[in-house]
């Protein structure tokens, strides 16, 4: 088993496990940190693939990551705002209570 | 300015910090064990027991009324009345107390004691030392550790033992005078009726 | 002679890496470079403990401690005895993991800072390529284990606290960091070590440090408000209040624990003063060019030590501000300055050296200062406060 | 794949599965930031030092942070405990399980995963500078936007209303 495919797989796995965590929790907070997870692991996919391509002086893959760090803390930022104000509308952040769009 | 205040501080601070190694009198904390402040003479901490003359348990003035024990706020006094009378500081033959203890852990300094003894019995300290490591034993004092001689009342509290001293020095020569005349009308009665009386002799100031 | 004294420390560690096997030789290396800075710094903490009891009390006209040992020198090994031998306390309904987890991950965190401070010469533990990056990256940690001591505590004064600290760490972490990128800029560097063999050089006596610029010494003293609010000390310790909610939130811990919120507490500030050091004091290098003789951890310390002088000095004067105040600061004053320095830093690097650029660089920072602490004192929120009732 | 890689990819999965199952939300939290420093850990040992600081700094300092904030802010103290996964939560955890499925099927049959470990590329802080200001400046000035846009947006959206009408 060769070293990216260990990364690729440890990726998979992270992503599995904040979907996991998105589809089943019941706080509206903690699926949003599924989300957060999803996003890490396509970051540590963007990392390994840019450490074992063919070249790695370009940064490319390095730069995605920045770049996707700042967007999944701006949709931290967002996200989480919304719970707010939802909790604020319903006194809930239970997204199986949530779930009139009337409120 | 911007933090113009904050300078004028931090100014003020300093010198505080230089000035308190050059100017001692800029320290104002008293060294406690080794340095204390002069007491006041109002300074009161817990009650003791007065006595008269060099034995503490016959000049107690104390005559076990009970008035303070019943006048105790946190009701901390604890007094046994004896069984025998004794002559008192005016020689009037009055009871003592058998036990009269103070458990000075309980007591709130409140001087209310002191207000009602009509015998001046009981005054308040002024010792403040009285930390001990035994919480119950060493706390709740005894007819024994709470006597102290009026010499001791009067170099804590001059004035107000002055004063009392002078009431009782009054007490005590109306009880000479009104026993002088009652002996003296004894004596003019006897005289009366037994012409060939002797002169009486005059007794003599106690102190 | 000069040379071997500068360097005896780093002489030392490889003269007795000389005596293990070469396999063993990296790990051993990391060993004694790490022991030194966990032994040091805690020795130090126990120092400043008895030089702040002592300056503060001189500072109000007090004796400070004087009672244990000459001078009370001995008072640290005395509160170190009475923490290590008090109970360790646990409220019942505390969350025993998160709430014994909590010291230690502050303490661990505050340690790791010191791994890229260039104490001296050649004495520096990682010379990482995005050093200062790491130092804000661990700095960041803290703020994780205060919310942890503060929520597993199950007090509602221990919550606040941390709620408190960590909006108050927050809103001060962006100041520290855009107040520091000045001199990163200037370096053209993340590592430490560039950054101070960037200040190393000297113009005649005087040395290259980014302090005495204009922007560098805005950037400084925007630091070092970011800083002291960064490390809770008074006047910014609003989540360790007394008055208000007792001692923040540690307030459920005894003994042992206490002591390591404390030690926490105060490497985090040796921590964030060295890094200002690092950034505009030069880091070890002195301050005249014929001083250079002492060697460079001597300089490093006395600037450390100058650097916690002068907060045990702002701790002895200004009371405590505010949670609005605190706040209207950090986001009306300290940030605009903040950004207009980073201007000012390159306009600096890009104009002719000479008089010209000192005055326009000078008045580009100074002239908004002034006024927009005008216009903040015209704002109600900083004027003097009056009292109905207490005149 | 090595030791380290091991050890960190073992505290990863442990923690980001504990976020995912713990009852108690705020530890759900903590064991997330265990997770995300894991990451951050194995993007150093991928050489990339720029990008696993900056995990921790922003993850560990900010969005930790916020969670929790959100999470004592949306706080309901009830008596009896709601349950903690969703009413169709057996379905969630299929679906997951399938894609981890399907993506290790595809990653373990995949040809260009099996080449080796090429050597250490030379990256400091400056090249990514030097990249940011040059090579990928439109992305960055349009991230800047979308952050300026994301503070204001979650400033006005999480801002009380109430106290408007006033």
């Amino acid at each position: 088993m060769s070293s990216l495919q260990s990364y690729l797989l440890l990726s998979a796995l992270l992503f599995s496990i904040g979907l996991a965590g998105a589809l089943t929790r019941r706080n509206a907070i903690l699926v949003l940190i599924g989300i957060e997870l999803m996003l890490n692991s396509a970051n540590l996919n963007f990392i390994a693939f840019w450490r074992y391509g063919p070249a790695p002086a370009k940064l490319t893959g390095i730069m995605f990551a920045i770049f996707s760090i700042s967007v999944a803390a701006a949709e931290a930022a967002v996200g989480l705002a919304i719970i707010l104000a939802a909790y604020r509308h319903s006194k809930t952040t239970d997204l199986d209570q949530m779930n009139s769009l009337k409120g | 300015m911007v933090g113009e205040g904050i300078l004028k501080g931090l100014v003020e601070t300093a010198r505080n910090f230089f000035g308190s190694y050059v100017g001692k009198d800029r320290l104002t904390t008293v060294q406690y064990p080794e340095e204390r402040l002069p007491q006041i003479e109002a300074a009161r901490s817990f009650p003791f027991l007065v006595y008269d003359g060099p034995d503490w348990d016959k000049g107690m003035r104390c005559v076990a009324c009970q008035i303070c024990e019943k006048e105790c706020p946190p009701k901390c006094i604890l007094i046994k009345k004896s069984a025998d009378k004794k002559p008192d500081a005016v020689g009037k033959p009055q009871f003592y107390p058998a036990v009269f203890n103070i458990d000075i852990s309980v007591c709130m300094s409140c001087q209310i004691c002191v207000e009602v003894c009509p015998f001046d019995a009981i005054k308040m300290d002024v010792d403040y030392d009285l930390s001990t490591d035994d919480r119950f034993g060493d706390l709740l004092l005894d007819k024994e550790r709470l006597a102290k001689s009026n010499e001791y009342y009067n170099a804590i509290h001059p004035t107000e033992a002055a004063a009392v001293d002078a009431h009782f020095a009054e007490e005590r020569a109306k009880a000479e005078a009104k026993a002088k005349a009652a002996t003296e009308a004894k004596a003019a009665a006897e005289a009366k009726v037994a012409p060939a009386a002797q002169e009486q002799p005059v007794g003599g100031e106690t102190q | 002679m000069t040379q071997a004294l500068d360097q005896i420390f780093v002489l030392t560690k490889q003269w007795l890496l000389g005596f293990v096997p070469a396999s063993a030789q990296p790990i051993c290396s990391a060993i004694l470079s790490v022991v030194p800075v966990l032994i040091g710094f805690p020795l130090l903490f126990a120092i400043t403990t008895w030089l702040e009891r002592k300056g503060l009390g001189r500072l109000q006209n007090r004796y400070g401690p004087n009672r244990t040992g000459p001078y009370g020198l001995f008072q640290p090994i005395a509160d170190a005895i009475k923490s290590l031998t008090k109970e360790d306390i646990v409220p019942l309904t505390a969350d025993h993991t998160v709430h014994f987890l909590a010291p230690v991950l502050l303490a661990a965190a505050s340690f790791l800072g010191y791994a890229v401070l260039p104490i001296g010469r050649n004495m520096v533990l990682v010379n990482m390529n995005a050093g200062v990056l790491y130092f804000f990256a661990v700095g960041s940690v803290v703020e994780l284990a205060v919310f942890m001591a503060g929520w597993s505590s199950r007090s509602k004064y221990s919550l606040l606290g941390a709620m408190r600290a960590i909006a108050q760490m927050i809103s001060y972490e962006v100041p520290l960091v855009l107040a520091s990128i000045v001199a990163i800029m200037q370096a053209g560097s993340l590592s430490t070590v560039a950054i101070v063999d960037k200040q190393a050089g000297y113009t005649g006596i005087w040395p290259h440090w980014f302090v005495f610029t204009p922007w560098g010494v805005v950037g400084f003293a925007l630091f070092m408000i970011a800083a002291t609010a960064e490390s809770n000390r008074s006047p910014f310790d609003l989540p360790e209040g007394e008055s208000e909610i007792i001692a923040g939130y540690y307030i459920e811990y005894s003994g042992f624990k206490f002591a390591l919120f404390f030690l926490g507490e105060y490497l985090g500030m040796f921590a964030t003063s060295g890094m200002a050091i690092t950034l505009f004091l030069g880091g070890w290098s002195a301050p005249f060019s014929f001083l250079t003789w002492i060697p460079s951890y001597v300089w490093f310390f006395a600037k450390l030590l100058a650097l916690i002088a002068g907060f045990i000095w702002i701790r002895g004067t200004l009371p405590r501000l505010r949670m609005d105040q605190l706040m209207s600061l950090a986001w009306e004053f300290i940030l605009p300055m903040a950004l207009l320095n980073m201007l000012d830093a390159g306009i600096w690097h890009f104009m002719p050296a000479g008089v010209l650029r000192w005055l326009v660089c000078t008045a580009i920072v100074a002239v908004p200062c002034v006024l927009l602490g005008q216009g903040l004192k015209r704002n109600k929120k900083f004027q003097v406060r009056t009292y109905q009732f207490a005149k | 794949m090595t030791v380290t890689f091991l050890i960190l990819a073992v505290i990863t999965v442990a923690g980001t599965a504990a976020a995912m199952g713990l009852r108690n939300a705020v530890h759900c939290v903590l064991a997330l930031t265990v997770g995300f420093a894991g990451v951050a850990a194995i993007y150093l040992q991928l050489d990339a030092q720029f990008v696993g600081l900056t995990q921790i700094m922003v993850y560990v300092g900010a969005v930790a942070i916020l969670a929790v904030f959100a999470i004592m802010m949306t706080h309901t103290p009830l008596p009896a405990k709601p349950p903690t996964y969703s009413s169709f939560w057996l379905l969630g955890s299929v679906v997951a399980a399938a894609v981890f499925a399907v993506l290790a099927w595809a990653i373990c049959s995949s040809a260009a995963s099996t080449q080796g470990l090429p050597p250490e590329p030379e990256v400091s802080v400056q090249q990514i500078g030097d990249a940011l200001m040059h090579q990928f400046v439109l992305p960055l000035e349009i991230m800047g936007l979308l952050l300026t846009a994301a503070l204001i947006g979650a400033v006005v959206i999480a801002m009380d209303r109430r106290e408007e009408t006033k």
